[in-house]
């Protein structure tokens, strides 16, 4: 993954010689061959760790995984539009909850469908709302963000008060029932909603409008140099409002899922930190959204393996041992090796070995952090290697640069 | 205009936008209340008689102890531009251990409240000190690292010590601080100028705790080279490293020092009154003190007007439900309009502040420069 | 001939400024046209106007003989103008292509970009200009000269024939304003309108056809090129001769107050950045170092200061300092003006006198002990301000509020009055005007005579020559040659910046 | 977070025809005007929770019908921080105040101290302390009705496996395991009783966690448990979702367990097919007879133990799925009462 959207993403080489380095330039082949290889190291690890677990690669547990994923995508899609358009939104959680709120109650009175569009719109409007105070007047990126973050949950309170209170069922905290999306059946992973599928599909839809289209040409030149964009006669300020106002979309967007897919129903508090994993998920990513579902993904089978299998969390470990050793070795045998780069990983993989042998099951509340101890690793090790839109978090104002 | 002048015309605008900020929640917050069918006027009125009334003062008093802590760890990091997110988990942390130590050593008063804050800030200083040092050994950014050592520090660390604990009633918590560890009230402050404010309630002592924190940002800050140094780095970091401030210890003594007074949040309701940490502790006053932080512009001063607000809006909105005037969320909503339109207010006023210093300067200047330039 | 852009009495005013008063300017179709005049008459400000990006206050404008009415640079553009900025407007993380369809995106409908055909017609536009990138390499790895290429086939991308260029030769070494020189006359040759602003006058006499002068935002006069010389040129920019910054007898003494030697620093891929370096600054003397950007001057200051970690000895009045903090070091008497005042030198938005401790905030008059001295500290701003004629309506004002020049006039200020033993000064008269350029070789003079010893890192050749005593030229992290400023000519020590007299073999 | 304990349950819906309580109401209504007034701090999220604080003002409306009494109602702040503030408040004015839920404990007794001729009682509460003379604990023997919960799941469980999902890891709801699981070993030595806690306190997000609820849910009837019990408040409904969904995905009929109330009459029609039996713990009663005592002057200071016994706790059989084995329920409740079956608080 490189930051050249123009040029690797070009076709398979030349036809007729198969050039094992050339492919593995080409992302379409390097992206089943780590998934290959990710299988057969949990299977691995699942034989050593025998009989520990049978939920490292159960069906049950491939579709938890995609289940919890899809929020922490969401949000990360959307902070990713947010940042590429050179706005940080660190309100995404903020937008979330009014997510989960809106696609409620959008769902009990028009049902899932629409539902879920006005879930969307909820969060578009905290977009908004964050957009009039970063783009067109100036407000700190993180201070906006703190603010709706503040703002929201009181909001959504005070609606539900006001309008669930009137639902059987349905209270200051929680609305009625709500029903799903409806799902479809598929091999190995049972049942997965058409949401689901949807917030993939995100995926290459966001990639493909942010590298292929004018559209998003213009949103990521405003995130990397506005004024470069507005000496051309791109209007930044309405790139950036679009990014912000998408990036509060997609947060709708998945608080709409929570309450939809995951639950069945709102309830105060649900988003519980999503949205700062959802960033967490996008830096994971390096801004960009294949990495960025790749992170949804390890946070959601984690997520899901903490909730179905404690003793799979152990295993686990082992297999965080085989990712640090192949980091060392990796970094060993680059030129530019440090003690500290190679050693950092060595040491932590033993010490999570010898932790490994001496307890059985690792402690309960160690699974619920188990993705926010995740993110600060990968931050630890590649925080120099990330490349971040070159505005994000600047104050741009038009005529001032 | 004279440099007195403009300077109480600058002290007016920078009063204006905080007071802006209310009168828009009030605005807002009417409304509201009007489409959900409540009358705000009565609203309003019953919030004005029972907030003025002295036990609500003494209550929101007491509120606003912690959320003035709270502001003042935030802004000491902010000044750096540092974003401290991690206040929360500061607080939390460092209460629960305290705590902890409190019911297990028995010293003579004043000597065992002193080790427990001592504690109390180390461990907060501590719990800061890891993304501080995650972000000048290994760049990583401070926002993020902080969301996630909230989550890793409350739920994984302070789960793994309490899980240890006995536990008393239905709750689980800590045993309660011996008598030597409480902070007595200061009712008596009171009663120099006025009557009893009755039983239940009293002023914690933990005030003057709150005073000297303040005291001591202002004073470091703005009055002595450490301060100037730390200013300097969250103005310019690269003209601040030229000039001697090293940058990276700058990071760290300021995340450092805002996790030290983080520590002190939680004391003043558990050394005050509630004497244990369990399930009655209050969690989220780290979010509140950033809050509380950008309304009072991260000046001592500011955020006591700020923490007073807050505890004001808390300690006078439960009367809404008791008198069935209006819902209590109202002042949520207040408090969520309020930010909003004050950090939005001082982006504003500080653009026109900006603009009218250019003017003002470029009037000093004559246009042509051709006679700058003689020798001194 | 019809005037290709024709401007009558435009005025712009800013707070306090009035940058354009009633200009007239006239471009004739298919010349070459400099635009010339100091800092802040106003010569950007013209041309941002003619491209939409800022609106004149008065006057009026025509294009092609059509009165035109611009709202943006979408209406200059649609119009044929393009201009190519002093500051480079390029997203170091595009490709180059990126860049250049960047606003007028070819495209397949629906907003989908048609990349095969905006590579094509980049490919073809760079051949018909004789204009050398390559569309998918990214811009973070192109040189300056690469990146003005890329400026140029970006307006020419959007069909300008009209190219306005403002300060394109700041940035290049003598070899690269040759090869921008002869894509300027590839492009008048193919019909293209250049419009120029450039402070070097020999340059500007030897690409413009025409040449017109701005002063204090009113315009002086046009010249035709072949009629004008550099002096006459001079007069009318500044109303007088143009200062010189030559020093008169030296001052130099015996005593060093400066030495360097083996000064090395490591760099990334093994070859370093700073390679052993001996360096030798004496009591009254200024030892000038000259070099293109980006050859290791930046890091050798930041070592000299302690901001960065090198291998090697750095002595301070004989006494070895190359352990010691940046404090410590400004402490015993290192002063320093940087290259990039905004950067390294200032606080923007804090008042005036505490911008004007900084460096100095830990010593008297500044502090006492660990506490500041606010009585002290404002009595030496209120030195500063008033000995060194920065212009400013108090101290309690924002450095931002200040001009480039009255900025540069603070900092110097600050650092004079710290009685420094050694001064390292970075592009000390970068992005001021010619008075206020004069006022600060006027303050190093002083310095030197009264016995400082000064590193003096410059761009401006003309400066270094003037002001040096000792002149070193820095390639690829190495001294490569001592020079005599009183023999050589800027034209030499170009061609010895460039590596080019290295390899003809000329002796130091 | 919600710091409540248990579940759903609207007002009008906490005293069905068809559970196996009896209101223990008096039916005598004294007339209006000599009635009390009575105050209520509800905990953080307030009346309309349909859980807790709903069953309390379910038993403070019956009295307002019933009795004439006025009572006035307040919530802390969303952090919890001014409990004793809001009791305070409520004594000021009222000869009698509730706080509602174990964190209530220390404060109410402080406040009682301090308030010596107002009468406070305090539900699932019990203070550090010694407790004020004015202080009524009112407490509920959750471990007996869970009991029955564990052995109505054994009787009716036809995997041998079943399992417990409590929201988060505190005393009182390690108390419904011990319950639960022993109720289940009494039927069947042999059964298998999978156990899971949503969250480690200091994190109390598990009660308000139905996402996570229902990941558990799934997960344990994926490992064989077809009845599922759970006392963790909101994310209850987690769990309901989940009975729901594996069993239309074709497998077999899987069942849950509510809490509290009877949940049969109050979640959405869609999942109430799905749960098997609630486990009644009746806080309404226990606030209206508190007010009714102390109405006609005969406040009980001290313990006020709610358990089968005095229906204070029991179990619901609403949808008929545990008509064919209420016989045996009904016997172990009487064993139970008379002491033959000794039921444990804590896990063996
Ligand atoms: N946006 C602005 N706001 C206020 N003043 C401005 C602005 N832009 C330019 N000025 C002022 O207008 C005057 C003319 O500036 P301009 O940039 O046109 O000068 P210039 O001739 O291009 O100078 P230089 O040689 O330094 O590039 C200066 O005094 C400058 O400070
Ligand atoms: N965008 C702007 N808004 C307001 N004032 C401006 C703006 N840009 C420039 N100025 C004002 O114009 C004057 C000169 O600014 P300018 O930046 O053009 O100076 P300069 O001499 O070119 O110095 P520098 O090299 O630092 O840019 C100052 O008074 C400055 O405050
Ligand atoms: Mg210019
Ligand atoms: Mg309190």
């Amino acid at each position: 993954m490189s930051e050249r959207g123009l040029t690797d993403a070009a076709l398979p080489g030349s036809p007729g010689r198969v050039d094992l380095a050339h492919l593995w330039k080409q992302r379409w082949f390097r992206w089943p061959v780590f998934a290959l290889g990710g299988m057969i190291v949990l299977q691995l690890v699942e034989w050593i760790a025998d009989p520990e677990s049978e939920e490292l690669l159960s069906g049950g547990q491939a579709g938890a995984m995609l289940r919890w994923s899809v929020p922490l995508l969401l949000a990360g899609l959307g902070g990713m539009f947010a940042e590429r358009a050179g706005i940080v939104n660190i309100g995404l959680e903020g937008m979330m909850v009014l997510g989960t709120w809106f696609g409620a109650w959008g769902s009990v009175k028009y049902g899932p469908v629409i539902g879920t569009a006005i879930g969307l719109l909820g969060g578009a409007l905290g977009g908004l709302l964050h957009a009039i105070a970063t783009v067109s007047f100036g407000v700190n990126h993180i201070i906006s963000a703190v603010a709706i973050n503040i703002m929201a949950p009181g909001v959504t309170r005070f609606l539900a008060d006001e309008i669930f209170s009137g639902y059987a069922g349905g209270s200051i905290s929680q609305s009625p029932r709500v029903a799903s999306f409806g799902s479809v059946e598929l091999p190995v992973l049972d049942r997965v909603s058409w949401l689901t599928i949807i917030a993939f599909a995100f995926v290459p839809l966001a990639w493909y409008v942010l590298w292929r289209t004018r559209f998003g040409l213009r949103l990521r030149a405003a995130g990397e140099h506005p004024s470069a964009g507005d000496s051309l006669g791109v209007n930044v300020y309405r790139y950036q409002y679009a990014g912000v106002v998408i990036s509060g979309a997609l947060a709708g967007l998945a608080g709409s899922f929570i309450v939809t897919e995951l639950t069945g129903i709102y309830r105060e508090g649900q988003t519980n930190g999503r949205g700062f994993i959802g960033l967490a998920t996008m830096i994971f990513g390096n801004w960009r959204p294949g990495g960025t579902a790749l992170g949804a993904l390890l946070f959601g089978y984690a997520d899901g393996l903490q909730l179905r299998d404690r003793d799979g969390v152990h295993a686990l470990l082992l297999v965080g041992v085989v990712v640090l050793a192949v980091l060392a070795l990796r970094r060993a045998l680059s030129p530019k090796r440090t003690v500290v780069e190679v050693g950092l990983p060595a040491v932590i993989a033993t010490l999570i070995v010898v932790w490994y042998l001496l307890r059985d099951t690792v402690p309960p509340t160690f699974n619920q952090v188990t993705p926010h101890i995740l993110t600060l690793v990968v931050l630890v090790f590649s925080a120099g290697r990330l490349r971040p839109p070159k505005g994000a978090g600047q104050i741009w104002r038009k005529g001032e640069h | 205009m004279t440099a007195a002048r403009r300077s109480r015309s600058e002290l007016l605008l920078g009063f204006a936008a905080p007071v802006a900020a209310v009168l828009i929640a009030l605005v807002v917050a009417s409304i509201v209340l009007m489409i959900s069918g409540s009358n705000p006027l009565d609203a309003w009125a019953s919030m004005w008689e029972f907030g003025t009334r002295l036990e609500t003062s003494v209550d929101a008093i007491n509120r606003a102890v912690p959320l003035y802590i709270a502001g003042i760890a935030v802004a000491l990091g902010f000044r750096m531009n540092l974003f401290n997110i991690g206040v929360e988990g500061q607080y939390i942390l460092a209460a629960l251990v305290a705590t902890e130590v409190g019911t297990k050593i028995d010293l003579p008063g004043p000597l065992h409240v002193a080790v427990i804050v001592l504690v109390a800030m180390s461990v907060g200083a501590a719990w800061a000190a890891v993304p501080a040092i995650l972000k000048v050994t290994r760049g990583v950014n401070e926002v993020i690292a902080t969301i996630m050592l909230n989550a890793i520090g409350v739920s994984f660390v302070a789960a793994e010590l309490l899980g240890r604990w006995d536990s008393a009633g239905q709750d689980t918590r800590t045993a309660d601080i011996g008598e030597s560890g409480h902070v007595p009230g200061i009712n008596w402050l009171l009663e120099i100028f006025t009557r009893d404010v009755g039983k239940g309630r009293e002023l914690y002592g933990f005030l003057f705790v709150a005073i000297a924190v303040g005291i001591g940002y202002h004073v470091l800050l703005t009055r002595t080279v450490f301060g100037y140094d730390l200013r300097a780095s969250g103005a310019n970091p690269s003209a601040a490293e030229a000039s001697g401030v090293p940058s990276k210890r700058m990071i760290l003594a300021a995340m450092i020092g805002s996790g030290a007074i983080a520590g002190l949040i939680g004391l003043p309701d558990i050394l005050g009154e509630l004497y244990h940490y369990g399930g009655d502790f209050s969690q989220g006053l780290g979010f509140l003190g950033i809050a509380v932080a950008l309304l009072g512009r991260n000046h001592p001063g500011g955020i006591v007007a700020a923490a007073l607000i807050f505890g004001y809006l808390d300690a006078s909105s439960p009367i809404l439900e008791v008198e069935g005037d209006a819902p209590r969320e109202i002042v949520t909503i207040m408090k969520g309009v309020i930010i909003f339109a004050a950090v939005v207010a001082y982006a504003v006023t500080e653009r026109s502040r900006r603009r009218r210093q250019v003017a003002a300067a470029a009037d000093a200047v004559p246009t042509t420069s051709t006679e700058i330039g003689a020798n001194p | 001939m019809t005037a290709a852009v024709e401007l009558q009495g435009i005025t712009k005013r800013f707070p306090g400024v009035v940058a354009n008063d009633g200009v007239t300017f006239s471009v004739e179709s298919g010349e070459i046209h400099a635009l010339c005049g100091e800092n802040g008459a106003g010569k950007s400000t013209l041309m941002k106007i003619l491209y939409g990006m800022q609106p004149p206050d008065e006057g009026t404008m025509s294009v092609d003989g059509r009165p035109v009415h611009l709202r943006s640079p979408k209406d200059a553009i649609a119009l044929g103008i393009g201009m190519v900025h002093q500051h480079f407007m390029l997203a170091d993380n595009f490709t180059v292509l990126e860049n250049i369809i960047l606003g007028s995106e070819p495209s397949k409908g629906a907003g989908v970009l048609d990349l095969t055909a905006a590579r094509a017609r980049v490919e073809e536009l760079s051949r018909a200009y004789g204009l050398d990138i390559h569309p998918d390499q990214v811009v973070e790895d192109l040189e300056v000269g690469e990146r003005q290429r890329v400026e140029i086939i970006k307006v020419l991308f959007r069909g300008a024939r009209i190219l306005i260029l403002d300060e394109p030769t700041a940035v290049l070494v003598p070899d690269e304003v040759d090869e921008l020189f002869r894509n300027l006359r590839e492009l008048k040759a193919n019909g293209v309108t250049v419009i120029f602003i450039d402070h070097k006058l020999d340059e500007v006499l030897e690409i413009s056809d025409r040449i017109t002068v701005l002063r204090a935002g009113r315009t002086v006069g046009t010249r035709d090129a072949g009629s004008v010389t550099a002096a006459e040129l001079a007069e009318m920019m500044v109303g007088s001769e143009l200062p010189s910054p030559a020093t008169g007898e030296t001052t130099v003494t015996d005593s060093v107050a400066f030495a360097v030697r083996g000064l090395t620093i490591a760099g990334d891929g093994g070859r370093a950045i700073v390679d052993s370096i001996d360096m030798t600054v004496r009591r009254g003397e200024v030892v000038g170092v000259a070099g293109v950007e980006g050859n290791g001057q930046a890091e050798l200051i930041e070592a000299l200061l302690g901001l960065r970690h090198a291998q090697g000895t750095i002595e301070l009045d004989g006494t070895d300092i190359s352990h010691w903090s940046v404090r410590r070091r400004r402490n015993a008497g290192l002063g320093y003006i940087p290259e990039d005042r905004h950067r390294r030198g200032l606080m923007l938005d804090a008042p005036l006198w505490e911008n004007a401790m900084l460096g100095h905030q830990a010593r008297s008059p500044n502090a006492r002990g660990i506490w500041i001295d606010r009585a002290g500290a404002r009595g030496r701003t209120e030195e500063i301000v008033e000995r060194y004629d920065v212009r400013t309506p108090n101290i309690d004002v924002t450095a931002r509020a200040l001009s480039g020049g009255n900025q540069q006039k603070l900092i110097i200020g600050r650092e004079m009055l710290a009685e420094p033993k050694v001064l390292i000064a970075a592009h000390p008269t970068r992005g001021i005007d010619v008075g206020a350029q004069a006022s600060v070789w006027n303050l190093l003079r002083q310095a030197r005579r009264d016995g400082l010893a000064v590193v003096l890192v410059s761009a401006d050749l003309d400066e270094l020559i003037g002001l040096s005593d000792t002149l070193v030229v820095m390639l690829r992290g190495r001294l490569v040659a001592t020079l005599d400023p009183a023999r050589v000519t800027p034209r030499e020590l170009g061609s010895w910046m460039t590596g080019a007299a290295l390899d003809t073999g000329d002796a130091a | 977070g919600d710091d409540d304990d248990d579940t759903t349950a609207p007002a009008d819906t906490t005293a069905p025809a068809d559970t196996t309580t009896a209101p223990a109401a008096a039916t005598t209504a004294p007339p209006a005007a000599s009635a009390i007034s009575v105050g209520l701090v509800y905990d953080t999220t307030g009346r309309g929770d349909q859980s807790f604080n709903d069953a309390a003002a379910a038993g403070g409306d019956q009295a307002t019908a019933e009795l004439g009494v006025e009572f006035s109602e307040a919530t802390p702040n969303a952090d919890g921080s001014n409990r004793a503030e809001l009791l305070q408040l409520q004594a000021d004015t009222n000869p009698l105040v509730f706080g509602i839920g174990f964190l209530f404990a220390d404060e109410i007794n402080g406040v009682a101290l301090a308030n010596p001729t107002v009468n406070f009682a305090v539900v699932d509460g019990v203070p550090t302390e010694d407790p004020a003379p004015n202080l009524a604990l009112l407490l509920f023997a959750e471990h007996e009705g869970s009991f029955l919960m564990g052995a109505a799941a054994a009787l009716k469980s036809e995997t041998g496996t079943i399992g417990f999902i409590g929201g988060v890891n505190v005393d009182l709801i390690k108390k419904f395991e011990a319950g639960f699981t022993a109720g289940a070993q009494y039927i069947n030595p042999d059964i298998e009783v999978l156990a899971e806690y949503i969250t480690q306190p200091p994190d109390f997000t598990g009660f308000n966690s139905p996402d996570r609820g229902k990941e558990i849910g799934l997960s344990m009837y994926d490992d064989g448990a077809d009845i599922v019990y759970a006392a963790a408040g909101g994310s209850g409904g987690g769990l309901f979702e989940a009975a729901k969904e594996f069993s239309e995905g074709g497998d077999s009929k899987v069942w849950a367990i509510g809490v509290d109330s009877d949940q049969y009459n109050i979640v959405d029609p869609a999942v109430r097919d799905y749960i098997l039996t609630s486990m009644l713990k009746r806080v309404d009663v226990a606030v209206f007879n508190t007010i009714e005592a102390a109405n006609s002057g005969a406040f009980v200071p001290g313990f006020n133990i709610f358990n089968l016994a005095v229906d204070g706790v029991g179990y619901s059989t609403s949808g008929g799925f545990v008509d064919d084995i209420t016989g045996d329920l009904e016997d172990i409740k009487a064993k139970i009462i008379s002491g033959e079956i000794v039921v444990p608080e804590t896990l063996a």
